[in-house]
């Protein structure tokens, strides 16, 4: 289709969608609404049942724990996906190391590398302090996990990309993503052992507001963590790569 | 207030999809894309909202008027999950480039008919 | 409240529509970032801390990093 | 154990090995990989088969987690088996099996990455098909998008695969982006995400804008996988490129879970708030039109896989038409339809592989006559093909015939027509695609530039990049298992009562409610027999038969006829030509008509409701 006839169907169908979608919003509850029959359950059961004082951790890894491992596996999925299509090609294998190495040297100035180092320590202990407290206050395995990844990339900014390939053996982190997803489905099938159903509680819930607390909630949420931050890392590190390395070389000519 | 909400949410929707349709550039279809998502966490964080109500974490274990955290937990994760499928879209464009020369869609030639 | 609400997806829904339109991916991850930046805060508006925590991590610093990466890729090539 | 807690296990354990293969697969011999692959996907088979025998008079249910519903309300999810998705459940599974199998000595496979997507894609089809809740069906929706996009893109070397799975994905996760809206929506009404709760709050309301558009965004992401026309772009580039094996898998299930969402909402969550007259016509006029477009798109087609992902789309129409007639002999017969048409379609794209490794190639014109020596291919092919037509006594024809049946029954008289004349245009296709490539038989066609996608070499898909000299073994084993399978599924005795009998408990949305809420005895159906052995039914598929060769004849012959009927037959080639380069590969294009698409259902179930 020409570029004029592929808006003007765009056009017809987007008019007609907004139109839909104006209609269906009238009908929605009013902004603010005080009914929320499946929320005030879920508040209901995490607050009496459970002793995670965080409701969104407790319906992510307990009560719609299910939805969170198909979720994982996304991740997983996407991770593994994202590195079948960056694999390096036979043609491109026969590296130009000399490049390589000037690409390498030409990065890091030594103000900015000790602010950055400063800077991954904080960052660190923050991502870490995220992941550990997702069952008691905002935050969790997802949020701290791209903290943490985050912060190991702010190597790069202080170090150059040498002092981030030391920091980052790309392979370990593969592993790591790997084990935190099936340490999910395996903490999963656990439950299925002991109790006969996937994804139960097979851990001692403890004490409200301890940090060692929740059950499951809070290894689940460790797994993640683990998990998402070694997805970045590993999703990152091949694009920084893809930039900082094969970028380098003179583009293959097909 | 739940007109003005839902409808921007519509239109995110409908601009990202505008984006795609004129797109000349792949990464920036899929740029479009992450706005197009950005309206549906819009749309159902409003649907979770209680007027005077707090988030959803108690400090202590005297339970006040809380909005939903069912569609909250339904977010969280996919704004994360949803960033490794966008980076997996974006080595493909990686990819397209290096094979095509090009990542125009009007010149992405290999699939007509 | 819903003042701050009102304020925020106006201004949200504007960053979008400047993404959708800004030309270069270049500088449709700055503005990208910016979105993710004000959908955070609308997101704090609506009691949302935890979906806010991952907006702020992912669109307005991770996503935008990544397609920064793949666009100097792109034209160092060219 | 209950057969309901073993349910989730059929997700579960591919996922729990995709993940110990993606950390330890790099230091196991390629060997233990397979094995280790084929023994996660055999375990799942074998608690499928296990399902299937179970749910015969009730469903299998089971709260994740243990959270039982109180007073029928509950905060967990659920997995609900009838006997219908459980026999998804097997398909899948199963063809997973063979794929596999097939994939022993395909590509080089570092890290075993390839074998982790093939079980994250089984889990999410899987999950899709188990579970009984709406927000988990994204999920799964989400996770086996994701494993298809990697998959198709999986041979980086070629230009083709990145642009199809770049399309595939962008197109795919619009849809899913609107489906989360509809599910939004849903929520903000009912307050419920469970499907059985979404319908117990909807009964009897009255169906205002609200639920109209929520149906019809939940669907669209839906139709979307299920390829329905105006959705149905992606899918023949997708199918055209992907690996061999890996379109066994997405002609033969993947795009039937996208019809099988469709009907399975609309049974469970919507059918007590819109009339079902209004949901059938709806459905109808989509899968006529799919139908249609398919078939005539895979007349056109020279490069192989291409063809076939045209016919798949072709027979999703067929499928969806016969399914909206929401009656027992309609959903068991596209039961019926589907696992006959895995079969052969499968086939044929394991065909299509075999040659690729042999020749470099997968085009019809470049292959002429170069198939004279392969007489195990040749047999199959022709035989897969006259499966395609609906030949007595493959799965085909017992889905057809039923189909048609049921069509007739709701007084839709000119449908079997239809159906006939569908499938004796992508049979007849595929079957001068056969004669030419097999036999040397048809016109000699020049042409100057190279149609069809990637015109230039293609890379064999086999370990090695060697080109292969005989068939492989396992590959034999898995191309001989699905024409037997295609076979099986027609000769079984009391299929069609069984699937007959099961589509009438997956339509019973009543009774799937109480049983996952509260656990209640099911309801008596009367068993019901029902035989696709009618003398109409034999009659039609002979017919489609024999249209199929005229069809093959024709088309072979074209050019000639051509000489004789000048102007006429430019019309024709013109038209052609217009409709053919709708099908551009320009992703803008396909959004657009994505909404458009959107706009049409929208009128489709909601201009008659006012």
């Amino acid at each position: 289709m020409s570029r004029r006839i592929r808006l003007g169907v765009f056009a017809v169908g987007a008019c007609a969608v907004g139109t839909m979608l104006v209609i269906a919003f009238t009908g929605l509850p009013s902004f603010g609404t005080q009914r929320h029959p499946y929320g005030d359950r879920a508040v209901h059961m995490s607050v009496h049942k459970q002793t995670t004082s965080n409701v969104v951790s407790s319906v992510n890894f307990d009560q719609r724990a299910t939805d969170t491992l198909g979720e994982e596996f996304i991740l997983f999925t996407a991770v593994v996906g994202t590195l079948v299509l960056l694999r390096e090609l036979r043609e491109e294998d026969e590296r130009d190391e000399s490049q390589e190495k000037r690409q390498i040297a030409a990065r890091g100035l030594p103000s900015t590398a000790l602010v950055s180092y400063v800077m991954l320590g904080v960052t660190t202990l923050v991502g870490l302090y995220v992941v550990a407290h997702g069952h008691l206050s905002p935050g969790g395995g997802f949020q701290g996990g791209v903290v943490l990844a985050t912060a190991i990339h702010l190597l790069y900014v202080g170090g150059g990309y040498a002092a981030i390939r030391r920091a980052r053996p790309v392979p370990v982190y593969e592993i790591l993503e790997a084990l935190g997803a099936g340490g999910f489905v395996v903490l999963g099938l656990a439950g299925t052992l002991l109790t006969g159903d996937l994804l139960a509680n097979v851990l001692p819930m403890g004490r409200l507001g301890d940090i060692l607390s929740g059950g499951d909630v809070e290894l689940l949420n460790l797994l993640v963590g683990v998990e998402v931050a070694s997805a970045f890392i590993v999703v990152l590190s091949r694009f920084l790569e893809q930039y900082a390395v094969v970028g380098a070389r003179r583009p293959t000519t097909r | 207030m739940r007109i003005l909400l839902f409808c921007c949410a519509g239109w995110l929707l409908l601009i990202g999809c505008y984006g795609m349709v004129t797109s000349r550039n792949i990464i920036h279809t899929v740029i479009s894309l992450v706005v197009c998502q950005s309206s549906t966490y819009l749309i159902l964080l409003g649907i979770g909202y209680r007027s005077g109500a707090t988030a959803p974490v108690y400090s202590d274990t005297t339970p006040s008027k809380v909005v939903d955290p069912v569609v909250q937990a339904l977010c969280l994760t996919d704004i994360v999950v949803s960033a490794t499928i966008i980076a997996l879209f974006l080595a493909l464009a990686l990819q397209t480039h290096k094979r095509h020369g090009t990542i125009d869609p009007d010149e992405l030639t290999a699939l007509r008919g | 409240m819903n003042a701050i609400i009102a304020i925020t997806v106006v201004l949200t829904t504007i960053a979008g529509t400047v993404v959708v339109l800004a030309g270069h991916p270049k500088r449709q991850a700055l503005t990208l970032s910016m979105f993710g930046l004000t959908l955070t805060v609308l997101f704090v508006a609506l009691q949302a801390p935890d979906v806010a925590l991952s907006e702020l991590g992912i669109n307005a610093l991770v996503v935008p990093l990544i397609i920064l990466l793949v666009a100097e890729k792109i034209r160092a090539r060219r | 154990m209950s057969a309901g807690q073993l349910a989730p296990l059929v997700v579960a354990i591919p996922l729990a090995v995709a993940a110990s293969l993606a950390a330890v697969g790099r230091w196991l011999p390629r060997l233990v990989r397979d094995a280790t692959a084929v023994a996660a996907a055999s375990a799942s088979v074998g608690l499928s088969a296990y399902l299937v025998a179970d749910t015969g008079h009730s469903r299998a249910v089971e709260w994740l987690g243990g959270w039982l519903p109180v007073h029928g309300k509950s905060v967990g999810i659920v997995f609900v088996v009838d006997r219908l998705s459980a026999s998804l459940a097997l398909l899948v599974t199963s063809l997973v099996v063979v794929a596999l199998v097939y994939s022993i000595r395909y590509f080089d496979d570092v890290q075993s990455h390839y074998h982790v997507l093939v079980l994250a894609f089984l889990g999410g089809m899987a999950g899709f098909a188990l579970t009984g809740d709406l927000f988990d069906m994204f999920v799964f929706f989400e996770l086996m998008g994701t494993a298809a996009y990697a998959l198709t893109g999986y041979k980086v070397e070629e230009k083709a695969p990145l642009q199809a799975a770049l399309n595939f994905g962008v197109v795919n996760s619009l849809g899913a982006y609107l489906t989360l809206i509809g599910i939004g929506l849903i929520y903000a009404r009912t307050g419920e995400l469970g499907l059985a709760q979404i319908g117990g709050e909807l009964q009897g309301h009255h169906a205002d804008g609200l639920v109209v558009a929520a149906f019809v965004l939940v669907l669209t992401g839906w139709l979307v996988k299920a390829a329905v026309a105006p959705f149905h772009f992606w899918l023949a580039d997708a199918h055209a490129v992907a690996p061999s094996p890996v379109c066994v898998l997405f002609s033969g299930v993947m795009v039937v879970l996208g019809v099988y969402g469709v009907f399975r909402v609309y049974v469970t969550a919507f059918a007590g708030v819109l009339p079902a007259d209004d949901v059938r016509r709806a459905l109808l006029v989509v899968g006529v039109l799919t139908a249609l477009v398919g078939a005539v798109m895979c007349l056109l087609q020279s490069h192989l896989k291409r063809m076939l992902a045209f016919s798949t789309i072709a027979h999703v129409g067929l499928f969806t038409m016969s399914a909206s007639m929401l009656s027992a002999d309609g959903v068991g017969g596209a039961a019926a339809y589907v696992a006959g048409h895995a079969g052969a379609k499968g086939t044929l794209f394991l065909c299509c592989g075999v040659l690729l490794s042999r020749t470099g190639s997968v085009d019809e014109i470049d292959l002429y006559g170069r198939g004279r020596r392969m007489r195990f291919l040749a047999a199959v092919w022709m035989v897969a093909g006259l499966a395609l037509a609906g030949m007595p006594p493959f799965g085909t024809f017992i889905g057809k015939s039923m189909g048609e049946d049921a069509l007739a029954a709701e007084g839709y008289h000119w449908a079997p027509a239809l159906f006939v004349a569908v499938s004796a245009l992508t049979a007849g296709t595929v079957l001068r695609a056969g004669m030419r490539v097999f036999f040397g038989v048809g016109d000699v066609v020049r042409r100057d530039a190279p149609a069809g996608p990637e015109g230039e070499d293609e890379e064999p898909e086999t370990t090695g990049s060697r080109r292969l000299r005989a068939v492989p073994a396992t590959m034999a084993l898995a191309i001989t298992a699905l024409v037997g399978g295609s076979l099986a599924v027609g000769i079984a005795p009391g299929l069609p009562t069984a699937l007959a009998n099961a589509a009438a408990q997956f339509l019973d949305g009543a009774d799937y409610a109480r049983q996952a809420l509260s656990s209640a005895p099911a309801a008596h159906l009367p068993a019901e027999h029902v035989s696709a052995w009618t003398h109409e039914g034999v009659l039609l598929s002979i017919l489609s038969v024999i249209l199929s060769a005229f069809v093959a004849v024709a088309s072979g012959f074209g050019s000639r006829l051509a000489r004789r009927r000048r102007r006429s037959w430019q019309l024709v080639t013109a038209g052609a030509g217009g409709f053919q380069r709708l099908h551009s590969g320009h992703l803008g294009d396909y959004v657009a008509w994505l909404l458009l698409g959107v706009a049409g259902l929208a009128a489709l179930v909601g201009v008659p409701l006012r």
